[in-house]
C-alpha cells in the first residue's frame, strides 16, 4: 500500500436530489499521471471538489499518503500537500499577478510580526515572472489585476501557482482548456517535468490527444460513476470515446445488470 | 522598475499611462468642495467678503485660519478612527454598522473606570463604583478596559460572521442593537461624567487628530505592506478563492473585525474624554458617517478595492462641509438636505472621472 | 398591579432621572410592577407599546409623550380597552379633552426656553450691552418638539422690546450632543465673529460650547451661557463659573407624581386631569439648593 | 411535471428531494420563538402561567389572545410594507437606506394636506396650509401628493443608482439625509396632526394589516410570475450577465427603486393616519428594521436570493419578539440586548439548517 | 458593398497603456463563416466585446448591415441583430436554465402589463429542452440554477441561447472550450447548420481542426493587431500556428517594416 497516494472508497456526492458522484473507487499511484475523461457534467470536477476538501463529501473514504483524511477545507488539503488547478480557477479579481501566485503563502520577512508580517514584493515579483514563462503566457504587465487578464491569461496564471510550489499530489481541473496552440504546448512541457520528477499527477481533460500523449491511465467518468479504467498504451482514442459516451462498460464497474 | 521586468511580453504596452491612483479624484472632490466654499465666501454677499481658508483679519500669523484648518481636522477625526477599521471590513466585502454602538458602550464602561474622587471638593458620590472605591484610577485602567469592551464586541462580530457565515450586515445590526442596550443598561441610562485629569487629556485638544494620523498612516503600511492587509483584499475580491487558495479565511474575517471594534474603543475613549463625559447616546449614527467616509474616499462596497488614503481623503471632505456649512450660515434644514447632496455628488464625481479616465486613455 | 410604562426616550438625562423617580416609589410599594419600555423617539414605536401593554393586560398606563400631539390616538387605544392612561411631563395636546380615566401630571414646556432667555436678557443688560448684543442659538434635534418649542420661547424673548438688542448671529442644531456641539462652537469660532451669549435647548450643548470656548482661550466671565435640564454636569459647570444660566424641572417627582395618579385611577378614586409642576430659574446664587435634586 | 421534460438526462436525479423552500427554515424559526415565549411565560414564576398567544383568562371569545395577535401583525405592517419594496431593492444587489427617511417627509407633506377646518369646534389655525384654506380636502389629495412625493424620492435614487452608476449604498444614503432635512424643514420641525376623518380611516383599527396583506400577496405574484421580478432577480444575479443578455438595467434599476419610494410613501400615509400625527422623526431606523425583516427572510444582501414570502416571514418574527419582550415584562434594556441576540440568532439558524440540509441531501 | 454584413475600420482599444487592440480593418461577408485565431491575450475577446457595444472602442469605425453603428450597450447590438457568446458566458448565477435562455426576451402572456406582464414558464421550459438537446448536453434538471452547473453544461446554456434567436451575425467566443467530446461535435453541427441557412458566424476558438473544418476564412491577430487574412482552403494548419506564434506575417499587415 504504500506506494498508493491517494485513494477513495465508495465516495459519494449527492446535491440535493442530482447524484453527481456515485460510488467512486478510486486509486492512484505515487509517480503516476492519471487522467479523468467523460461527458459535461459527468461528475469530474465535483470528484475533484471532494478529494481537495472544498466540499464535504456524502459519503465515502479518502485515503491520501498512507492515512484516511477528512479535509474541512482545501487549506487542509494543501496543506496536507495537494495542489489544485480549479475549473473555477480560484483567482482575486482585483489583484494583481503576484498576488495571485502567492496568495496564502506569501514571500515576507519580518516574520516575528505574524499576521503583520511584511510581503516582500521584490522576491515575489521576480518569481512570478520567471513562472509565468515556464507557462508560454504573454502578459503585458504582471502589475494589472486578474479581472483585466484574457480567459487563457488568467488560466496560466492558475497554471503558474500550481506549479511553482512543490506538492505530493497535483490535480488540473481542464488546464488548457481556454488556451492556444503554444501556450498549451508549454503546459503539456510543464506536465511531462512533473512526470520526469516523479510527481503525481491527475489530469482532467476533454482532449483525447493530450490525454494520450500525457497520461499512463485513463479513468472515464459517466453519470457520476466510473465507467472504465484503461491504461492509456493499451487503447485507441475511439474506444475511449465508446466508454465516454456509454456505448462501451467495462465489466466490473456495471451498475444493475446494466453495461 | 525596468521595461522587462513588468510582464512577459505580448501587447504594446505604454508605462507612462499606467499611473492614475483613484485616491487622485477624491483629492480632486475635495479641492472642488473647498474652491466651492472659498467663491461662495465671496459672492454671496451677507458673507462681507470673509473667507473661508484664509485669515482675511489678521488673527493668525500664518495665511490661513488656522482655527478652520484645526476644527475641519478635529471634527472628524474621532469618526476617522472608526473609519480605519470600518474600511478594513468593507474591504473584506463586509460591514460594519455597530461602530457607533461599540463607541456608545465602551465609552460608558471606560468612562466609569475614569472618575474622580472629588467634584468641586465634595465627594464624587455618583461615581459609577464610589461604593467599591474605584475611582483616582491610573489612566491605564479604563483605557484597557475600554479596549478590552471594543476588543471583545469586535471578536463576537468576526466570529459570528467567521463561523456562522451570516451576512456581516446581520451580524453587526445585532450587535449594534445589544450594544445600544448595553450602553443604556451599564448605568440605567445615566450619564457618566468627571472623569480624572490624567483621562481628560486623552481626547484634549489636537490630541484626537494626532491618534488619528498616526493610526491612518500605520494602518495605510498594514494594509499595503503586510500579509495581512494582502489577505484582507484577496477575500474582499473572491472569498472563494481566498479560501481555495488556503488563505485562513475565518481567522482572518475575526481579526479584521476584532480590529475594527478596537478602533471603536479608541475612538470611544478619545471621545469621551474629548467631551468629559460619557453618554449611552453617545455615537448615534457614526457607523454610518464612517461608512459614508471610506465609500467617499473610493473604497468599494462589493469589497477589494480602495485604500486607507482614500478614507482619511473622505473624512477630511466631511470635515470640510460640515466647516463649510456654518462657515456660509446655511439654516440647518438646508444643511441637511444639502449634505446628503454632497455625499452623493462627490461620489458621482468620483464614478464620473474614474470611467472617463477608463475610456480616454 | 401591573403598570405600563412608555418613556419618549431612555438616554436622556433628564428622563431617566424621571424614570428613576418612577421606578423607586413602586419600589417602596407593595404590589406595584412597573414594566418600563422604550419608544426610542419614535411615536409610532410608542402607539404600538401602548398596544402591547393592553394585549398583556395591565392595569394602569404611564406614557411619556414623544411627542404631545402625538396624544390622540394613545388615548383612544387606553380609552377603548378600558384601560387608565397617565401622561407624564409633556403637555398631550388633547390635555383639554382627555376622556374619562386619563390624566396628566407634568409640567409647560413653554416656561424653560422663555425663563432661561429671559434670564440671558437681564445679565446681557447688566453687563451693560443694552446697546446690542450678539448671541448664537444652539438647537436640539430638529425633528423633537421640545427643540422647537425652546427656540421659538428664545425667539419670543428676543422679540419682546426689553430684550431686542440681543440679535441672533447664527443658529444651528447640535441634535442635543456635546460633541456636536463642541465643534459647532469651534466652527463658529473659527470665524472670528464677536459675541455675547450663547443660547441652548439643553446643557448638555451649553457645556459643549464651554468646552470649545474654554479651548479657544475665551474668558467664561464675558460671556452668558444658558443651557435647560439643570443636569448635574450642568451644575457643576455653573458653580466653576462657566455656565450663568438653567432651569430646573423636578423630574423625581413628576415620575412619583404620575404613579400615583396612576394607582388613583386603578383604585377608581377621583384625580385631577392635570397637575402642573413648574418650571425654576437656577443661577449660580441658587444653585447651591439644586445639587442633590437632579 | 414528469421527469422527462425536467431535464436532458445525465446523471441520476432523485426528483423527491428536489423541492425545500428556504422559507421553510425562516418558518420554523418563527414557530421556534412563538414556542419559546410560549414555554418561558410556563416556567417564569412571575408570569404566573400566563399564555403568549392563548387566552388563559377568558378575556376573549377564541382560545386566542386577540388583543395580542393583532398587535403582533399590527405593529409590523407599516414597516412590512416598507420591506417589501426594500425586499426589491436587495434583490437587485442595491440596498435602500432612505426609506425610513422618505417616510418621514411623506408622511408631514401628506399630512399637511389632510388638515381638519376646526379642532373641537375652533378653526385649525395651525393648519400647515391654513391661510390658503386648504383644509378638509377629498382624502384623495393627501394621498396622491403623498404617492408622488415617495415616488419621486424613489426616482431620484433609481436614476442616482442607474445612472451615474454611484452605490446604492450612497445613493440613498444621500436621500435619507436629504429627505430628513425636507421633513424638518417643511414645518420647520412642527409636528402635524388633526387629520381629516375620512383620512385618519386608512389606517385605524386593523386597515395596516390588510393593506400589508394585499401589497405582499401582489408583489409575491409579481416577483414570480412576470418579466419585472425575473429581470429583478437577473440583475441582482449577476449585473452584467443582465446587461449583455439585452436586459434595459438601466430602466429596470430605475423602476424598482421607484416602487420601493412608492411603497414608503405608501408605508408613511397609514402610518401617520394610524397615529393621527405626523413629525419630522417618523420612520428613523424603519429602514434598518425593514432591512432586518428583508434578511432574517432569508433575502441574500449580494442579490438574487429570496422571496417576497419570506420578508413576509421575517416581519412576522419581528412582531413575535416585540410583542413577546412585553409579554415577558423584560426590562427595557435587556430587551434591547435580546433583540439584537435574536435577529442574529434567527440569521444563524436558518443558515445553519440551509447548510445542514445541502449536506444531508 | 452590400454583401458586408459586417466592416471595421481602424478599431482600437487602449486598456490604460495596454493597446488591446490596435488599427484592426476586418470585413465579413453575408453567409461567410470566419475565425479568428491567436494567442493567449492577442485582443481577439477585445475586438469582440467592441463590436457587440459591451465596450466603447477607443478610435475607428464599425459598420454594419450597411449602416456605421456606435452601439451603447449590448443591448443596442442585440436589437441590430448580433448574437454573441461571450467567453464570460453572460449567465445569471441564481437562475436556472429557461431563465437564463430566455433572458432579456422572455416569453409572455398579458403583454399589455408592460413590465409587469406575465412569464409564459410553459412555453419557454418546452424550448428550453428543445434548445439544449441540440447541444447534446446532458443537465439532470434545467431547474437547477446556473450556479450549480458543471462548466460545460453553462458553455451549452450560453450556446443554446444563441443558436435559439435568429439574427444577422452570430459570434461565439471559444464556445467549445469546456466542451466534451460528443458536447463538441453537437456544437459544431449546430454551426454547420447556420452555415446552411447563409447565417454568418464569427468564430474564436484555439482548435485547429475545428476551424479547418468550419470555416471559410480565418484572420489572425498578434499582440493586439491582425497579422493575417487566410482562405481556409488554402493553408494548412502548421502554416496558421506559423502566423499566429510570429514566424510568419502577411506582407500587407506588417508594421513598421517588421513583418
Ligand atoms: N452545487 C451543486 N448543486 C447541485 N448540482 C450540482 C452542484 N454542483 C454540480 N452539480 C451538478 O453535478 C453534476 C456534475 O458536475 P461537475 O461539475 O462535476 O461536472 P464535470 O464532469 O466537471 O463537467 P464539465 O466537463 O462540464 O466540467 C452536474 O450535472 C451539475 O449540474
Ligand atoms: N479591462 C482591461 N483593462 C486592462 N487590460 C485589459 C482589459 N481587458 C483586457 N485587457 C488586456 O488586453 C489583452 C487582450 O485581451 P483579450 O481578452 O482580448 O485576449 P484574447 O485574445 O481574447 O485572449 P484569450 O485567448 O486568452 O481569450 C490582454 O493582455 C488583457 O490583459
Ligand atoms: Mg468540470
Ligand atoms: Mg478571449
Amino acid at each position: 500500500m504504500s506506494d498508493v497516494i491517494l485513494q477513495t472508497r465508495g465516495l459519494t456526492k449527492h446535491y440535493g436530489g442530482v447524484h453527481a458522484l456515485e460510488g467512486a473507487d478510486f486509486t492512484l499511484m505515487k509517480g503516476e499521471h492519471v487522467a479523468i475523461m467523460g461527458d459535461n457534467g459527468a461528475g469530474k470536477s465535483t470528484f475533484v471538489r471532494q478529494i481537495t476538501g472544498v466540499e464535504q463529501p456524502t459519503r465515502g473514504e479518502i485515503h491520501f499518503d498512507g492515512a484516511r483524511v477528512a479535509f474541512k477545507g482545501p487549506l487542509d488539503a494543501r496543506e496536507a500537500g495537494i495542489e489544485a488547478v480549479f475549473q473555477t480557477l480560484a483567482l482575486a479579481d482585483h489583484l494583481d499577478v503576484p498576488d495571485n501566485l502567492f496568495l496564502g503563502r506569501e514571500r515576507t520577512k519580518w516574520n516575528w510580526l505574524g499576521p503583520f508580517r511584511r510581503l516582500d514584493y521584490r522576491a515575489m515579483h521576480a518569481d512570478t515572472i520567471a513562472a509565468l514563462e515556464k507557462t508560454g503566457v504573454k502578459i503585458p504587465s504582471i502589475r494589472n489585476t486578474i479581472q483585466n487578464m484574457s480567459g487563457g491569461q488568467r488560466q496560466c496564471v492558475a497554471i503558474a501557482r500550481t506549479a511553482t510550489f512543490h506538492s505530493k499530489l497535483t490535480i488540473m481541473d481542464e488546464p488548457t482548456a481556454a488556451l492556444g496552440v503554444q501556450e498549451t504546448a508549454q503546459v503539456e512541457n510543464i506536465i511531462r517535468t512533473l512526470k520526469s520528477q516523479g510527481e503525481p499527477l491527475i489530469l482532467i481533460s476533454h482532449n483525447m490527444r493530450q490525454v494520450m500523449d500525457l497520461c499512463d491511465r485513463i479513468v472515464v467518468f459517466r453519470r457520476g460513476r466510473i465507467c472504465a479504467n484503461l491504461r492509456a498504451a493499451d487503447v485507441t482514442g475511439e474506444e475511449v470515446v465508446a466508454y465516454i459516451t456509454g456505448a462501451l462498460t467495462q465489466p466490473k464497474y456495471a451498475v444493475d445488470g446494466v453495461l | 522598475m525596468t521595461g522587462a521586468t513588468l510582464g512577459t511580453g505580448g501587447l504594446k504596452y505604454d508605462h507612462a499611462k499606467r499611473h492614475r491612483p483613484p485616491e487622485l479624484n477624491v483629492f480632486l472632490a475635495l479641492i472642488l468642495i473647498v474652491a466651492v466654499f472659498e467663491v461662495l465666501g465671496q459672492i454671496l454677499p451677507y458673507m462681507n467678503g470673509q473667507s473661508f481658508l484664509f485669515d482675511t483679519q489678521g488673527r493668525f500669523d500664518s495665511i490661513f485660519n488656522e482655527a478652520r484648518l484645526k476644527i475641519i481636522i478635529l471634527q472628524v477625526a474621532i469618526v476617522g478612527i472608526i473609519a480605519l477599521g470600518v474600511t478594513q471590513v468593507i474591504l473584506t466585502g463586509g460591514i460594519d454598522l455597530s461602530s457607533g454602538s461599540i463607541v456608545g458602550a465602551t465609552a460608558m464602561i471606560a468612562m466609569s473606570f475614569a472618575q474622580v474622587a472629588e467634584v468641586n471638593g465634595s465627594p464624587n458620590t455618583r461615581a459609577v463604583f464610589f461604593e467599591q472605591g474605584w475611582v483616582d484610577l491610573p489612566v491605564l485602567v479604563p483605557v484597557v478596559i475600554g479596549l478590552i469592551c471594543g476588543l471583545v464586541a469586535g471578536l463576537i462580530n468576526g466570529l459570528l460572521v467567521a463561523y456562522t457565515r451570516i451576512p456581516p450586515f446581520i451580524a453587526t445590526l445585532g450587535m449594534m442593537v445589544t450594544a445600544r442596550g448595553v450602553a443604556k443598561w451599564w448605568t440605567m441610562g445615566q450619564p457618566v461624567s468627571f472623569p480624572t485629569d490624567s483621562y481628560a487629556a486623552i481626547g484634549a485638544g489636537m490630541t484626537p487628530v494626532y491618534i488619528f494620523a498616526v493610526l491612518a498612516a500605520l494602518f495605510y503600511l498594514v494594509m499595503r505592506h503586510t500579509v495581512y492587509g494582502k489577505h484582507t483584499y484577496a477575500i474582499g475580491s473572491n472569498m472563494d478563492a481566498a479560501r481555495m487558495s488556503g488563505i485562513n479565511v475565518q481567522r482572518h474575517l475575526t481579526l479584521v473585525y476584532t480590529i475594527a471594534g478596537a478602533l471603536a474603543a479608541i475612538a470611544a475613549i478619545v471621545l469621551s474624554s474629548k467631551n468629559l463625559t460619557a453618554q449611552a447616546g453617545m455615537g448615534v449614527m457614526y457607523e454610518l458617517d464612517a461608512i459614508a467616509m471610506a465609500v467617499i474616499g473610493g473604497i468599494s462596497l462589493q469589497g477589494g478595492r480602495g485604500s486607507i488614503i482614500g478614507t482619511a481623503l473622505g473624512a477630511l471632505i466631511f470635515g470640510v462641509i460640515l466647516s463649510g456649512f456654518t462657515y456660509l450660515r446655511l439654516d440647518a434644514y438646508y444643511q441637511e438636505m444639502a449634505k446628503g447632496a454632497i455625499i452623493v455628488g462627490a461620489v458621482v464625481l468620483d464614478q464620473w472621472r474614474q470611467r472617463r479616465a477608463a475610456q480616454r486613455s | 398591579q401591573e403598570i405600563g410604562v412608555s418613556m419618549a426616550l431612555f438616554d436622556d438625562n433628564f428622563l431617566t432621572v424621571l424614570r428613576n423617580g418612577m421606578v423607586e416609589s413602586a419600589a417602596g410599594m407593595d404590589g406595584v410592577n412597573l414594566q418600563v419600555e422604550d419608544a426610542q423617539n419614535d411615536v409610532a414605536r410608542q402607539l404600538d407599546q401602548i398596544n402591547n401593554f393592553i394585549a398583556s393586560g395591565v392595569a394602569a398606563i404611564i406614557v411619556n409623550p414623544v411627542d404631545t400631539s402625538a396624544t390622540e390616538a394613545m388615548s383612544a387605544a387606553a380609552a377603548s380597552a378600558g384601560v387608565p392612561l397617565v401622561y407624564v411631563n409633556r403637555q398631550p395636546v388633547n390635555a383639554d379633552s382627555l376622556p374619562e380615566g386619563q390624566a396628566f401630571v407634568g409640567s409647560n414646556e413653554i416656561e424653560s426656553g422663555t425663563l432661561a432667555a429671559f434670564e440671558a436678557c437681564k445679565l446681557l443688560r447688566a453687563a451693560g450691552k443694552s446697546n446690542g448684543a450678539n448671541v448664537y442659538i444652539l438647537m436640539g434635534e430638529l425633528s423633537n418638539q421640545a427643540a422647537v418649542q425652546r427656540t421659538k420661547d428664545f425667539d419670543d424673548i428676543l422679540a419682546t422690546d426689553m430684550c431686542s438688542f440681543m440679535s441672533v448671529i447664527d443658529r444651528q442644531t447640535a441634535n442635543w450632543s456635546r460633541d456636536e456641539a463642541q465643534n459647532l462652537m469651534t466652527n463658529w469660532l473659527s470665524s472670528g465673529q464677536e459675541f455675547d451669549a450663547v443660547l441652548s435647548n439643553n446643557d448638555e450643548m451649553a457645556i459643549g460650547a464651554v468646552q470649545a470656548m474654554k479651548a479657544a482661550g475665551i474668558a467664561m466671565e464675558d460671556v452668558v451661557v444658558t443651557g435647560v435640564d439643570a443636569t448635574r454636569d450642568a451644575l457643576s459647570a455653573m458653580q466653576a463659573g462657566d455656565l450663568d444660566v438653567t432651569v430646573f424641572q423636578n423630574a423625581a417627582g413628576q415620575g412619583g407624581g404620575a404613579l400615583q395618579a396612576a394607582l388613583d385611577l386603578v383604585a377608581g378614586e377621583a384625580v385631577d386631569s392635570m397637575v402642573y409642576i413648574p418650571f425654576e430659574l437656577v443661577t449660580p446664587d441658587t444653585v447651591a439648593d439644586y445639587l442633590s435634586a437632579n
